[in-house]
């Protein structure tokens, strides 16, 4: 197991001094336990909502649990000092949904490619001539080019632009890779490329992949375990065959229904009849 | 003549770079009853088509090169303005994607569907079925009442009370539903839907397709739904028109376009979507980008992407084949129906 | 591999980036306002710099008087007549620029800087922080901002540095607020929390992602305050706070030359033309800047 | 949205305690000796300590600030140094002209400049849009005390339409007190020949005075017309066909108007601050020039009275905004 | 640009709207005969034993009374409340018989009761114009003899005693003890007249008007035709002189050289150019720092543009010494230096300072035009012995608290001393005594010399040896060079051609006197 999440539990309290009315709070994350192991590809979904993007948040130390444990490779990262905290940082990486978004359209590819690195400087030791190198490698990696290192986020579509945030990912080495919903920004035929890309990847380097999406077909291609998750509880957990054939839960039955398949004989409705 | 007919349609748009040609001789007709999916990636043209329609798309610095709409028989490039207002809200409805940003945010919902009620009844006074001396009150408060109706019928729970709430205080399936409600308000023949689950939850986007295809059932609505997504469309519509940077490269009944995709394009978006006999790796996207709409390349714009081009391809723009009738393919590899088939 | 493909790269990023500059080059000639604003700002750029070599009597500049030609009305010799010292005015007028810019540069300058920080800080910590600099800043706002120039300005003393700094610090709480605004806006966005997501400290995120991003609204509220402060250097100067004789400043000509206003027009007409002409090619570039920079005015 | 009202309200204490401890710490902190002055030129060591005193400025700071705060809930405002006169009466004589000259200006800006800001957007790149952007940019441009000294000189001298300064003839007795508005008081006492003459000794200085907002809200309206004309809701009101003008008028404007509120609010005190330039060249009898005079001789319980007041007002009329503002736009109120 | 004709054949299609815009004003005031005087001074005290100011001192001069009157050019005290008087040969005691019919506005008789407690009044406050007659009368000098005789004796002579005494007004004790309150009546006062002057106060708006109305029933006799009279804030010398130009004022008090040139030959319009006893110079820090050297001062004295001086003043004429021209032992003949470089230079050359490259400061009075206009006039004469200047505008508190001590002190400091009273101890006391030093008048010219003949002069009863005094004080200070004798500006006043029975006089001719004059 490299992450191991127990009993997790996150609540919001609102947001503001309201002294004339009462305080409200919303758990957004209820009782939270998972467990990803070493290499795999594990799967969140759920509706928006849910509590998925809280998780992540959780994971990666920007939010503030309540109560619970996050044990990343034997290390309860909720209790680590901020300096550990940063150092562990580079070992869990992030690729954010929207590439359009996650990307300073003020920086440089190279220049975005390579902040992680000097952030890390000192667990990574590279010197500015080796980031560039290891730059220009990231992005060859990623199906880019060294044509590309002096441009700005702009001049690429939103493939590249994905592409040069999981380079961005990759670029000190992480072991765990949080994926936030990162092809749901983009048109299925590039979609395909980076979904394409993602298993290489982790075939190459041996990631470990936490896979959020809501897109039940994305899921069940990249993943191989998966978690239900609904309105902060986790409904259902297990292999993808088993959920996608046999679920256990009403959540899952009902998502599963709802996905629709581009296969006209699936649909619900009598749509031929109307032609 | 279809109820819905588009000729040859060209638009063309100014911009900093120069005139890009973003709809490049569009044909479709769509009868009552149909619903038609346009599907195509970002970029494409299928939501200018949808705004020309409507003609709403703002000129300049759009402009019609050639071509021509024909909805009902009446030709809407040459309509004036106010006779478009007429067409619109009362024969042509629409909804688009985002039901947040879709709603006034500083009028309760009833105001602004009573007022579309209102417009309505300006161009069909069986609408509100008032006499032609009714007062404005009188006039006001049957839009009101047709309006909480139409709330009911999309599936608003309590349309009563809620027709006097603000957007912001419904959910976003429940935005949709008032969206869709406000469409209908005119009794519209013509449905244009610009991808109009694509920002909900599947859950609620099961719901909101559900409820399109009881409209159209209901009122032998034309549907011009616009989406990229396969799955919707297969699900949904009765016909499908593929588009790729301003052309409809295949269309037809849903069945036969998705069983026997023709066109190489059709065939890579496809494949590209993940589905359960997949194995990992399998996936096949399509190499390459979207052409450059200002230099377009001459001859089949997927040319240069194609897995299958041929040097000709490159050279004119492919005639358009019916492979089966109805079901026609803009691609020189595509066999016309009746001749030896594969 | 690296080394070869790097030049390359860096020559088609140039091009790029000239690209970006045509494009907004474009969008800014687009409106012909802008154009004339330009070309006024320069102008004035022009005399500021240039001017006390060009004006046909320097002397006067720093004080030189010559009574026997008071009060002589425009001519070729005085394009903008003398005044109550036989001073020449086009000479006053175009050396005031000199004092218009820098004033007006300064506390543009000084009121940016000061209200960047606060409300960098502010909007980035959030909080009792945000708290505490954003109520100062609104107390501030509810403050008479002339009123309070004019108190501090009398109290330090007359002086350009005086008056620079009286209404420096009544200009910062726009800034602040501006900045603040931007700031939160900015630390929501994603790119920024994938900084945060990759260790970055406080100082990288506000100096490499934050504040880059929020520079445009800030150069186009500063080109257009700069009308503003010039204006209220004026109005100081007008008041009767503000520069020390013989500092040629405009508002302060205005005020000692309305007086003699109207059969002596041309005492007063020209300085205050020099300052509706300042302010008003300093609106206009802003206006234009703001077409260019500020993506949320744009179309 | 009572009790969004209610909160606004309660809000609004911590607010003038701040303020009043700012104005104080302000006017302590700024050099000069205003006792020392007020003593007058030939007053002795001990006459200065006295009157330091007399006014209390012999004690620490915190006591005084303590008298001070006393003071103003109390109505006592403390007196000019020099002219012995209660801050508060001179107030109540200086304030109501003021307070008629920003009102009148305001209201003539807001009624021309939501319109045109309006109309500006609607025809943008047309002509209405140009000269709208031309003028007001001109219009903001303009520095007041040379606008003002050109209407006087034009209106007033030249042509003799108008008076050329003052709030009401001299020889004339006003219209009873009631307001302190000449307006208002010469309509409330039934006296259209007041009101006709308070009207025009108001033109030329509301005019110069209105310019400003009048220029500013204009682009306001236009930038945030603009921006709202993007919105989504405006293309599905266009698609469902309602007329161009209930769209603008109503739908358009209701959401444009909330920003441009704001700048009504923000100008409204900026102008109560500001008008010491028109006020000078139109002598009118108001509180800048009243504060010019206290400012010019350091003399600081009415520059602390009326930076007060300008304060207090500017945070009152923003509190009206706020809740106007609550009323256009329901998220805020529902909050 | 502003033509003339232009506007004259404007004026008639625009007299309608005119009209109607502003009422019937002329008709209205016609018939009320009210006089509108321009100024911008306000009144913000009324208390006869406080306000200071030209404004003040006009309304105190109308709405009160003093034992004597001021009148004529030059200026003779005549009966007011006093009908009579006799003084001793020492000049230390006067006696007052008051005039029977003299009515405070409450009419309560005008006592000799009165005349004490208002003496006593002004020496307890000790503020206004105590100064005047401060060390000259004590709490007991003033001393009824019957109810209409007062005698007042003199701590020691004063030969200008007759010459203060019209600014000496006298208070109704019987409104004042009414209202006393805990602070002399200073409240009451501030805002009420307890006089027995011909007018009253109808309306007062601070810092915008105050109207006054003739009282009914007053006890002087004769005088004018006017009915009332408004004292009109206008702060702009040409808002002024436009409304005197168009006949919205009467009187504007302020104006300018450039004003007065404008209103040249306007028809309807008076002008009033008269010598007064204001003298303006520059003085020089005679104790601390460069100009403490005499060589320099005189070389700065000879360097001094005159000239320009007088061009920028306009309406003036230069000083020639400390004492105005035609004031009691004036002495025309004095050698004053006037411009010339060659004798500058070599005062420059025996100073310290040969080679000047020295800074000196100014500081003068923010917004009074006329000193910055000299300012630049001295900044342009000093580069010629290469001597900088900065000139520092400040307002005027803070030139009075600069003046405090030769520290602190600029190394000019522009002072106009106007005479309160026609008398040369005036400004020669008052500029010159070091007993003055540390205040605005003199702040540090210190000259056991000066101060001797100073002394010997204003306790000296017999006229010419006073004279002869005033004549070796003038060459005294002349030799001392502390100060750049600058120019005596002359009174303008803009007066419309319908007011009648004006009669100028050299002190405070803008606090003009209401009861003579007529409206035609």
């Amino acid at each position: 197991m490299i992450l191991r999440i127990e009993n997790l539990t996150k609540t919001f309290r609102s947001r503001g001094r309201r002294w004339l009315g009462p305080q409200t709070s919303f758990t957004a994350l209820n009782d939270v336990s998972l467990s990803i192991g070493k290499g795999e590809s594990f799967g969140l979904v759920g509706e928006s909502g849910s509590g998925k993007t809280t998780l992540t948040r959780c994971i990666l130390g920007l939010e503030r649990i309540t109560s619970g444990r996050i044990v990343f490779d034997g290390t309860d990262l909720t209790t680590l000092p901020a300096a550990e905290m940063r150092r562990m940082r580079a070992r869990i990486q992030i690729v954010f949904q929207d590439p359009y978004a996650s990307l300073n359209p003020r920086m440089l590819v190279h220049d975005i490619i390579a902040e992680p690195m000097e952030i890390h400087q000192d667990t990574l030791g590279l010197g500015a001539r080796q980031r560039s190198d290891r730059v220009i490698e990231l992005l060859e990696l990623v199906g880019l080019g060294a044509q590309h290192l002096y441009r700005y986020p702009h001049e690429f579509s939103g493939g590249q632009r994905q592409r040069i945030g999981i380079a961005r990912a990759l670029a000190v080495n992480p072991e765990f890779l949080i994926l936030d919903e990162p092809t749901s920004a983009l048109d299925v035929s590039v979609q395909a490329q980076v979904l394409n890309l993602l298993h290489d990847l982790q075939q190459k380097l041996g990631l470990t992949y936490l896979f959020i999406s809501h897109d039940l077909g994305v899921i069940r291609y990249i993943c191989d375990r998966i978690a239900l998750i609904y309105r902060g509880d986790i409904v259902e957990e297990g292999g993808v065959d088993d959920i996608f054939e046999r679920p256990s839960s009403d959540y899952a039955r009902m998502l599963l229904a709802a996905m629709p398949e581009p296969d006209p004989a699936k649909s619900p409705f009598n749509t031929e009849a109307a032609g | 003549m279809a109820f819905l007919d588009i000729r040859d349609l060209h638009l063309a748009m100014r911009t900093f770079e120069g005139e890009a040609h973003v709809l490049n001789g569009i044909n479709l007709s769509v009868e009552r009853g149909e619903i038609w999916g346009l599907v195509g990636e970002t970029g494409c043209g299928k939501s200018l088509t949808g705004l020309s329609i409507s003609r709403l798309v703002p000129s300049p610095p759009g402009r019609y090169l050639r071509g021509e709409i024909r909805f009902a028989g009446q030709d809407l490039l040459a309509t004036p303005e106010d006779g478009m207002r007429r067409l619109r809200g009362g024969h042509i409805g629409m909804i688009f994607q985002d039901p947040t940003t879709n709603l006034n945010p500083a009028f309760r919902i009833g105001e602004q569907m009573v007022d579309v009620a209102l417009h309505a009844d300006a161009v069909d006074p069986a609408i509100l079925g008032l006499a032609p001396g009714a007062s404005r009150r009188q006039r006001r408060v049957e839009a009101r009442r047709l309006a909480i109706a139409m709330l009911d019928k999309v599936g608003v729970p309590d349309a009563a009370r809620r027709i006097d709430d603000y957007p912001h205080q419904f959910s976003g399936g429940m935005r949709q539903r008032v969206l869709i409600a406000m469409a209908l308000i005119g009794k519209p023949e013509l449905l244009i839907a610009d991808e109009p689950t694509t920002a909900l939850d599947v859950s609620v986007q099961a719901q909101i397709l559900r409820l399109i295809h009881s409209l159209v059932l209901e009122y032998q609505l034309a549907v011009l739904l616009i989406t990229h997504n396969l799955g919707v469309v297969a699900q949904l519509c009765t016909h499908v028109a593929v588009m790729y940077a301003g052309n409809i490269i295949e269309s037809g009944p849903v069945r036969p376009v998705f069983r026997n995709p023709t066109h190489p394009y059709t065939r890579a978006l496809m494949k590209a979507v993940p589905h359960a006999t997949h194995r990992r790796g399998e996936l096949q996207g399509l190499p390459g980008s979207v052409p450059n709409l200002f230099t377009p390349p001459p001859g089949c714009r997927l040319a240069p992407r194609c897995p299958v081009a041929q040097p000709r391809c490159a050279e004119r723009v492919p005639p358009t084949i019916a492979v089966s009738p109805g079901h026609d393919v803009a691609c020189v590899l595509a066999t016309p129906a009746g001749s030896a088939a594969a | 591999m690296s080394a070869s493909a790097t030049p390359d790269a860096r020559a088609s990023a140039v091009a790029a980036r000239r690209q970006n500059w045509r494009r907004a080059a474009y969008r800014f000639q687009q409106s012909w306002l802008s154009i004339v604003g330009l070309a006024i700002v320069v102008l004035l750029f022009v005399a500021a710099v240039a001017g006390p070599s060009l004006v046909p009597y320097p002397a006067d500049i720093a004080g030189g008087i010559n009574t026997a030609t008071r009060f002589e009305a425009p001519s070729i010799a005085h394009l903008f007549g003398t005044n109550e010292l036989g001073q020449d005015v086009f000479t006053l007028v175009i050396a005031g620029a000199r004092i218009s810019l820098l004033s007006g540069v300064a506390v543009v300058v000084l009121g940016a800087l000061a209200g960047t920080i606060v409300g960098a800080l502010a909007g980035y910590y959030g909080g009792w922080t945000d708290e505490i600099l954003m109520r100062i800043a609104d107390l501030k706002l509810t403050l008479p901002s002339l009123i309070l120039a004019m108190a501090v300005a009398a109290a330090l003393g007359a002086g350009l540095v005086n008056t620079i700094i009286a209404i420096a610090l009544t200009w910062w709480p726009g800034y602040a607020r501006l900045v603040r605004g931007e700031v939160i806006a900015k630390k929501e966005e994603l790119f920024v929390q994938v900084a945060q997501a990759l260790g970055a400290g406080t100082g990288r995120i506000l100096r490499r992602h934050i504040l880059p991003n929020i520079v445009s609204p800030i150069i186009v509220k500063m080109s257009l305050d700069m009308g503003f402060a010039i204006l209220t250097v004026a109005s100081l100067g007008f008041i009767g706070i503000g520069v020390k004789p013989p500092t040629p400043e405009w508002g302060s000509l205005l005020s000692i030359a309305r007086n003699y206003m109207p059969d002596y027009w041309w005492t007063a007409m020209f300085p205050g033309l020099a300052i509706f002409l300042a302010v008003f090619g300093f609106n206009l570039l802003g206006d234009g800047l703001r077409d260019v920079l500020d993506p949320r005015a744009r179309r | 949205m009572l009790r969004f009202a209610v909160r606004r309200i309660v809000l609004l204490v911590p607010v003038i305690v701040g303020l009043s401890l700012l104005i104080f710490a302000i006017a302590r902190l700024l050099p000069g000796d205003p006792v020392t002055l007020a003593a007058g030129p030939n007053a002795t060591q001990a006459e200065i300590a006295d009157l330091a005193r007399e006014f209390g400025l012999d004690q620490p700071l915190p006591v005084q600030y303590w008298h001070y705060a006393t003071g103003l809930v109390t109505g006592d405002w403390g007196q000019s140094i020099f002219t012995r006169r209660p801050v508060l009466e001179d107030l109540k004589a200086y304030l109501p002209a003021t307070l008629e000259l920003v009102v009148v200006a305001m209201v003539l800006a807001i009624v021309i400049g939501i319109p045109a800001g309006l109309l500006a957007a609607v025809y943008r790149d047309r002509w209405p849009d140009y000269v709208s952007r031309v003028v007001s940019l001109g219009a903001i441009s303009m520095p007041r005390f040379f606008l003002g000294l050109l209407l006087q000189l034009g209106l007033a001298m030249w042509l003799g339409w108008l008076p050329l300064g003052g709030r009401f003839p001299l020889t004339e007795d006003p219209p009873p007190f009631v307001t302190g508005f000449l307006t208002i008081d010469s309509l409330w006492a039934g006296d259209p020949h007041a009101f006709g003459v308070a009207l025009a000794y108001l033109a030329l200085p509301a005019f110069a005075t209105c310019l400003s907002p009048l220029a500013t809200i204009t682009r306001m309206m236009r930038a945030t017309t603009l921006e709202v004309l993007q919105q989504d809701y405006v293309l599905t009101e266009r698609a469902l066909g309602l007329s161009q003008r209930l769209i603008i008028f109503k739908y358009v404007l209701k959401n444009a108007m909330s920003s441009t509120l704001t700048v009504i609010g923000l100008y409204f005190g900026w102008l109560l601050g500001g008008t010491v330039l028109v006020e000078t060249v139109f002598d009118w009898p108001g509180i800048g020039l009243y504060a010019t005079k206290a400012i010019v001789t350091q003399d600081f319980m009415p520059v602390m009275g009326v930076t007060l007041t300008i304060g207090v007002l500017f945070v009152a009329v923003n509190l009206v905004v706020d809740l106007l503002y609550g009323l256009l736009n329901p998220k805020v109120r529902y909050e | 640009m502003f033509n003339l004709t232009r506007r004259q054949s404007l004026t008639g299609a625009t007299a309608l709207v005119a009209s109607a815009a502003m009422g019937g004003r002329a008709a209205h005031a016609q018939a009320k005969r009210i006089l509108v005087i321009a100024s911008n001074q306000d009144i913000p005290n009324f208390d006869p034993h406080i306000a200071t100011g030209y404004s003040a001192s006009m309304l105190l001069r109308n709405t009160y009374d003093s034992l004597v009157r001021t009148e004529g050019t030059p200026p003779k005290p005549v009966p007011q409340l006093a009908a009579s008087w006799t003084a001793s040969a020492d000049g230390t005691e006067y006696v007052f018989k008051l005039d029977p019919a003299a009515r405070f506005h409450d009419g309560t008789p005008v006592t000799a009761e009165a005349v004490r407690y208002s003496f006593n009044r002004l020496l307890r406050l000790n503020k206004g114009n105590a100064w005047m007659v401060a060390g000259i009368v004590d709490e007991n000098s003033v001393q009824p003899v019957d109810a209409a005789t007062v005698k007042i004796r003199l701590v020691k002579p004063f030969a200008a005693f007759l010459q203060v005494l019209p600014w000496l007004w006298i208070v109704n004790p019987k409104a004042v003890d009414a209202n006393k309150g805990s602070d002399d009546g200073q409240t009451y006062l501030r805002s009420t007249i307890a006089g027995s002057g011909a007018w009253r106060v109808r309306r007062a708006e601070a810092g915008n008007l105050y109207e006054f109305e003739r009282v009914e029933g007053g006890w002087q006799q004769g005088g004018g035709n006017l009915t009332g009279a408004i004292w009109k804030i206008v702060r702009e010398t040409s808002t002024q002189r436009l409304m005197v130009g168009r006949g919205e004022a009467h009187i504007a008090v302020d104006l300018t050289s450039e004003d007065m040139d404008a209103l040249k030959g306007r028809p309807g319009v008076v002008s009033i150019i008269e010598p007064e006893y204001r003298t303006f110079s520059i003085k020089m820090n005679t104790r601390h720092g460069p100009l403490a050297d005499i060589n320099l001062r005189r070389a700065v004295s000879w360097a001094f543009n005159y000239q320009a001086m007088l061009d920028a003043a306009g309406y003036a004429q230069l000083m020639t010494g400390p004492l105005p021209d035609g004031i009691l032992g004036f002495d025309p003949t004095l050698a004053v230096p006037r411009m010339n470089l060659d004798k500058a230079k070599e005062f420059l050359a025996k100073s310290d300072y040969a080679k000047g490259g020295i800074k000196l400061v100014m500081n003068y009075v923010s917004g009074l035009d006329q000193q910055r206009r000299w300012g630049l006039v001295l900044l342009d004469s000093l580069r010629k012995l290469g001597i900088e200047l900065d000139i520092k505008p400040m307002i005027w508190p803070d030139m009075v608290a600069s003046a405090r001590s030769p520290e602190t002190c600029p190394d000019f400091f522009p002072v106009y001393q106007t005479a309160n009273y026609g008398d040369p101890d005036n400004i020669a006391f008052a500029a010159y005594h070091s007993s003055r030093n540390g205040g605005w008048q003199n702040p540090v010219y210190s000259s056991p010399k000066v101060d001797d003949l100073i002394i010997r002069a204003r306790s000296e009863t017999d006229e010419a040896k006073r004279k002869e005094l005033y004549v070796a004080f003038q060459k005294a200070v002349v030799e001392d060079a502390p100060d750049i004798f600058g120019v005596l500006e002359k009174r303008k006043l803009a007066m419309r051609s319908d007011v009648q029975n004006f009669h100028f006089t050299p002190v405070a001719s803008n606090a003009i006197e209401l009861f003579p004059l007529s409206l035609k």
